[in-house]
């Protein structure tokens, strides 16, 4: 098996040599999600505010009085990056407006993980989604609450054990699915919405890059490998997010205009297995428990294809982004 | 003359504990971190550049001639550019 | 100083008319405050409102309990809130109602005056609408005189802009039509 | 040219705010807040200023976009009152240790439960500690001058802190009363455009909001405490300049007839015009009595309330939030601790007073009084009273 199937191979050289999330930050070993801000702050280039909620990335980037950062940077509580960042976009428009900053285009990116994007933040998150501001969000999703010791949030996939719904003697893990953050942005009529992952790197920054070019708010889902979380072995980071796609776990594709699009076609769809099988939060689950996930897998995935396979574009329906713009 | 890790007093604090200096982070060499490090094998190395993108700390550069090098003072030895070598010119190599 | 209450129902408009009369007191060069009575009550709920008017800085911030003046902008609220209680013996009641002050005086058995006009006939027929708020204005302006007459007209114009004119007719209607006993 | 009207006093702040040249607002409708929100979107929706309104989903949003805003060199604004500010409560202090100035405006209102919409101080005392400069206002005017001479307190360079101006719900914000507008062109004079400190912006890439460690949390907080302690110089001399420009004075303790009087009553916000009518009743009865007003509640005024205070024998302090199972309202609390080491010192009782909407008469202010000087006088020591609470 080629592990670089669809990567084109010297595509790395094209990107941004710049570090804008420096080294000396202080993620675990191997971590994924600090991989997808390194990644994800290539794609955007240095006129780039970023609003972070709080959590692992907040952690170990700003340890005062240093910080990783080469972005201008805010943080302010957990579950307010939407919030925050929709404050810095009407500032910066302000601002602009009457001549007392620079007349250039600086996107605001906020950024938080799932339990502060799904859980606790999807308040603020909704809210600057309806409100339009020109925005893009990103969710760094780990599937649990790392930050604070791998506890369970609406993020976590059915069956994985977390220190709050372990592996018990009678129930074992979590007991419900993994809600469809980006399906509910879809709701919100966001002009961009996409699943990403960083060990797609081209296809992750080709996204991040076509939000910042989005006038108005947008949306990308990241799935991020947490092996500390996850318990899997730091160096198979990248191969744990290959294998959610190629299993159909998690889908890459991007909604634009309303019109859904794979990004990352999978001829056929692995067995579950192979990607639950390198994680030790599902060690537990039975045959009988995978056979049910494997189904839930395919019927997930075989929706989200009649959506590509359905839907028109808003564009071909004359839709407008904002009435009077 | 080195860095102070700490403000002394609170006269000396930023206000709002903001932080002026970006990447300053760089002070905190976490290459301390690993217990094993990357070695290339540049006779294998098809300068690629995937171990240069997957790197999560961003340690990885490439050298005048097009081969990669970690930085080992904020190599955290987690492995990822070894797996993912496809052609295998990386290898890690256990500490001390 | 003079306290005036009036008793409405919600969506009747007290607030404005305790709004038009504060502010025509102040562009006499007076003090006055207007506030409403600070409640829930929704549309059709009987509500009161208050107003303060003195030509010294007025400190009272709490409610009038012991009013000057009453004004009642729909009849139906007589026989339903007490609108006599605290008023002071010697006051003055002013009531949108087809009766005469008489009638309404014994009926009430109230020895202070009494003033009354059908404000719903007049704005009926001035306005379209049997909203009375601003046509009473126009009685309490008689009854009690707290303001001169044409110091309203600056309020009125400034809110009803275009419907202005019919609104201070049906006030001067008020103020000529009204009976006092 | 000033300009004398007679406004809704919730409207007047909004157009007080209209005045000071914001850039940006966040405001949640909140009863008694709402007519501010309604009001100042209203002015920027007639393109009377140049500002974005960010119609937000809910106070916690609304407090964090507009220190989003401000961390950018914004000049913002938001208001709340009761349940809203206790929903910001998270991030009010965050607010103060990243130095943003933020302006509010606070509505008092009584907090759940049970739920009442009706005017008291149980809002903002539990917000004692977020690291804010909290003022109160008496009246419209204040209201609308403390309005303008917030941003330019929380905008300066020995400050830069949140600024919070609390204004008693419907009692103020629902009262139609006279207000002096001062001169837009004085206004512009007094409060030019905000000069911040450091912007987020990548021209300048900095970080705000940044983790502090043991090794430098209490310094942190030692160094915020010293701002907002030092705040006050730059509040005199704010008010200073304003006196100077408008010629209304304020002070962060206001007296009325207390200089001779044995007996004090100390109030803060809309009652204290109330009681100094029942001082002077009292006065006619041959009381020695006096008020003390309360403007500025934190930083709070340590010296100004000792030398008011140190030639009474008696004070009571009204409060309008109860602490519950503590020993006393919130600011008997303060002012009792704070007059413990003085040689000089009046007997303080405290009477808990106006919650929920309760009206207090001036009938009532003089019971207060009459009753306490005749424990006063034998030197009774008295526990807090819930004044007229039946049963």
């Amino acid at each position: 098996m080629n592990i670089i199937e669809n990567f084109d191979l010297f595509a790395p050289r094209l990107v941004d040599k710049k570090e804008y999330f420096c080294s000396g930050h202080r993620a675990c070993q191997g971590c994924g999600e600090a991989l997808a801000i390194r990644l994800m702050c290539k794609a955007l280039g240095p006129d780039t505010i970023i609003a972070n909620g709080t959590g692992c990335m907040e952690v170990i980037s700003s340890f005062y009085p240093t910080t990783a950062w080469d972005l201008p940077w805010i943080h302010l509580a957990f579950e307010n990056a939407a919030a925050v960042g929709s404050g810095v976009e009407a500032g910066l428009k302000a601002l602009r407006r009457k001549g007392r900053i620079p007349d250039r285009d600086v996107k605001v990116v906020a950024i938080a993980g799932d339990g502060g994007t799904m859980d606790i933040g999807i308040q603020s998150l909704s809210g600057a989604m309806e409100r339009g501001h020109d925005m893009l969000y990103v969710c760094l999703d780990n599937e649990a609450y790392m930050n604070t010791g791998i506890q369970r949030s609406s993020g976590t996939p059915m069956g994985a054990a977390t220190t709050t719904s372990p592996a018990g003697k009678v129930v074992p893990g979590k007991q419900e699915w993994k809600k469809n953050v980006p399906e509910i942005m879809v709701a919100h009529n966001v002009p961009y919405v996409a699943t990403a992952c960083h060990s797609y790197p081209l296809d992750f920054m080709n996204k991040v890059k076509k939000a910042r070019k989005v006038k108005g708010p947008s949306y990308i889902h990241c799935l991020s490998v947490c092996p500390t979380g996850w318990r899997s072995a730091s160096e198979e980071t990248i191969k744990l997010g290959r294998l959610a796609v190629e299993t159909g776990m998690f889908p890459l594709y991007e909604v634009e205009d309303g019109k859904y699009k794979i990004t990352i076609e999978v001829d056929e769809l692995r067995p579950i297995e192979d990607y639950l099988n390198r994680q030790g939060r599902f060690s537990h689950l039975t045959p009988d428990q995978i056979e049910n996930i494997q189904d839930r897998v395919y019927q997930e995935y075989n929706k989200l294809m009649d959506k590509v396979n359905g839907l028109h574009s808003w564009s071909d329906l004359k839709y407008e982004w904002g009435l009077f713009e | 003359m080195k860095k102070k890790k700490w403000p002394e007093t609170w006269q000396e604090m930023n206000p709002g504990c903001m932080v002026f200096e970006p990447a300053s982070a760089r002070s905190y060499l976490t290459g301390s971190w690993k217990a094993q490090r990357p070695v290339w094998d540049d006779s294998k190395c098809i300068k690629c550049g995937i171990c240069y993108i997957f790197c999560p700390e961003g340690c990885v550069s490439q050298d005048e001639k097009g081969f990669f090098r970690a930085d080992l003072d904020y190599c955290k030895g987690c492995g990822i550019c070894a797996h993912e070598c496809w052609p295998g010119a990386i290898e890690m190599v256990e500490e001390g | 100083m003079i306290e005036i209450r009036w008793h409405g129902r919600g969506g009747q408009g007290a607030v404005t008319s305790i709004e038009m009369l504060a502010l025509a007191a102040i562009e006499e060069g007076v003090y006055a405050q207007g506030f409403p009575s600070f409640g829930p009550e929704r549309r059709g709920a009987p509500v009161a409102a208050f107003n303060r008017i003195d030509d010294k800085r007025i400190k009272l911030r709490h409610a009038i309990y012991n009013p000057d003046v009453v004004v009642v902008l729909d009849a139906s609220l007589v026989g339903l809130v007490n609108v006599l209680e605290g008023l002071k013996p010697e006051g003055t009641l002013v009531v949108n109602t087809t009766k005469s002050p008489e009638e309404l005086k014994k009926e009430l058995n109230f020895k202070g005056t009494v003033a009354t006009v059908d404000a719903s006939h007049i704005a009926r027929q001035e306005l379209g609408v049997p909203i009375t708020n601003t046509t009473m204005l126009g009685a309490l302006i008689k009854a009690v005189q707290p303001i001169k007459l044409k110091s309203v007209e600056g309020p009125l114009k400034e809110r009803f802009g275009r419907l202005a004119p019919r609104n201070i007719k049906a006030l001067k209607r008020a103020y000529n039509e009204l009976k006092i006993s | 040219m000033a300009k004398r009207v007679g406004m809704e006093v919730g409207i007047a702040a909004a157009e007080a705010v209209g005045m000071c040249n914001i850039d940006m607002a966040a405001v949640y409708p909140i009863t008694p807040q709402s007519h501010i929100a309604e009001h100042l979107s209203e002015i920027v929706a007639d393109g009377r200023i140049d500002a974005e309104f960010v119609t937000v989903e809910s106070e916690h949003t609304s407090i964090s976009c507009v220190s989003g805003a401000s961390a950018t060199g914004a000049r913002v604004y938001t208001a709340t009152s009761s349940q809203g500010l206790l929903y910001m409560h998270e991030i009010l202090p965050i607010v103060s240790a990243m130095r943003l100035p933020v302006v509010m405006a606070n509505a008092n209102r009584a907090i759940s439960g049970p739920i009442n919409i009706w005017n008291d101080h149980s809002d903002i005392m539990p917000q004692r500690d977020a690291g804010w400069v909290v003022f109160f206002a008496d009246n419209g005017q204040e209201v609308v001058d403390m309005t303008i001479q917030s941003f330019k307190i929380a905008e300066d360079d020995d400050v830069m802190l949140p600024v919070c101006l609390n204004m008693d719900g419907f009692q103020l914000t629902h009262t139609v009363e006279l207000i002096e507008f001062p001169d837009q062109k004085k206004v512009d004079k007094f409060l030019p455009p905000r000069k911040p400190f450091a912007t987020l912006h990548p021209d300048n890439p900095i970080s705000m909001g940044t983790l502090g460690m043991p090794e430098i949390y209490a310094e942190s907080r030692k160094s915020q405490d010293e701002a907002l302690k030092n705040s006050k110089k730059t509040i005199l001399k704010v008010w200073d300049e304003w006196e100077k420009m408008f010629g209304r004075s304020y002070k962060p303790v206001e007296t009325y007839l207390a200089e001779d009087a044995e007996i004090l009553l100390l109030t803060m916000g809309s009652m204290s015009e109330t009681a100094e009518i029942a001082i002077d009743e009292l006065r006619k009865k041959g009381l020695s009595v006096g008020l003390v007003k309360l403007r500025l509640w934190r930083p709070f005024p340590f010296e100004e309330l000792k030398a008011a205070v140190k030639k009474a024998k008696l004070l009571i302090v009204t409060d309008r939030a109860v602490s519950f199972g503590g020993s006393g309202g919130p600011v008997f609390i303060e002012i009792k601790s704070a007059l413990y080491h003085e040689k000089e010192r009046p007997l303080v009782y405290n009477s808990i007073i106006g919650l929920g909407g309760r009206d207090v008469q001036v009938t009532d202010f003089m019971k207060i009084v009459e009753d306490a000087a005749k424990a006063g006088e034998k030197g009774i020591i008295r526990d807090y009273e819930f004044y007229g609470v039946r049963g």
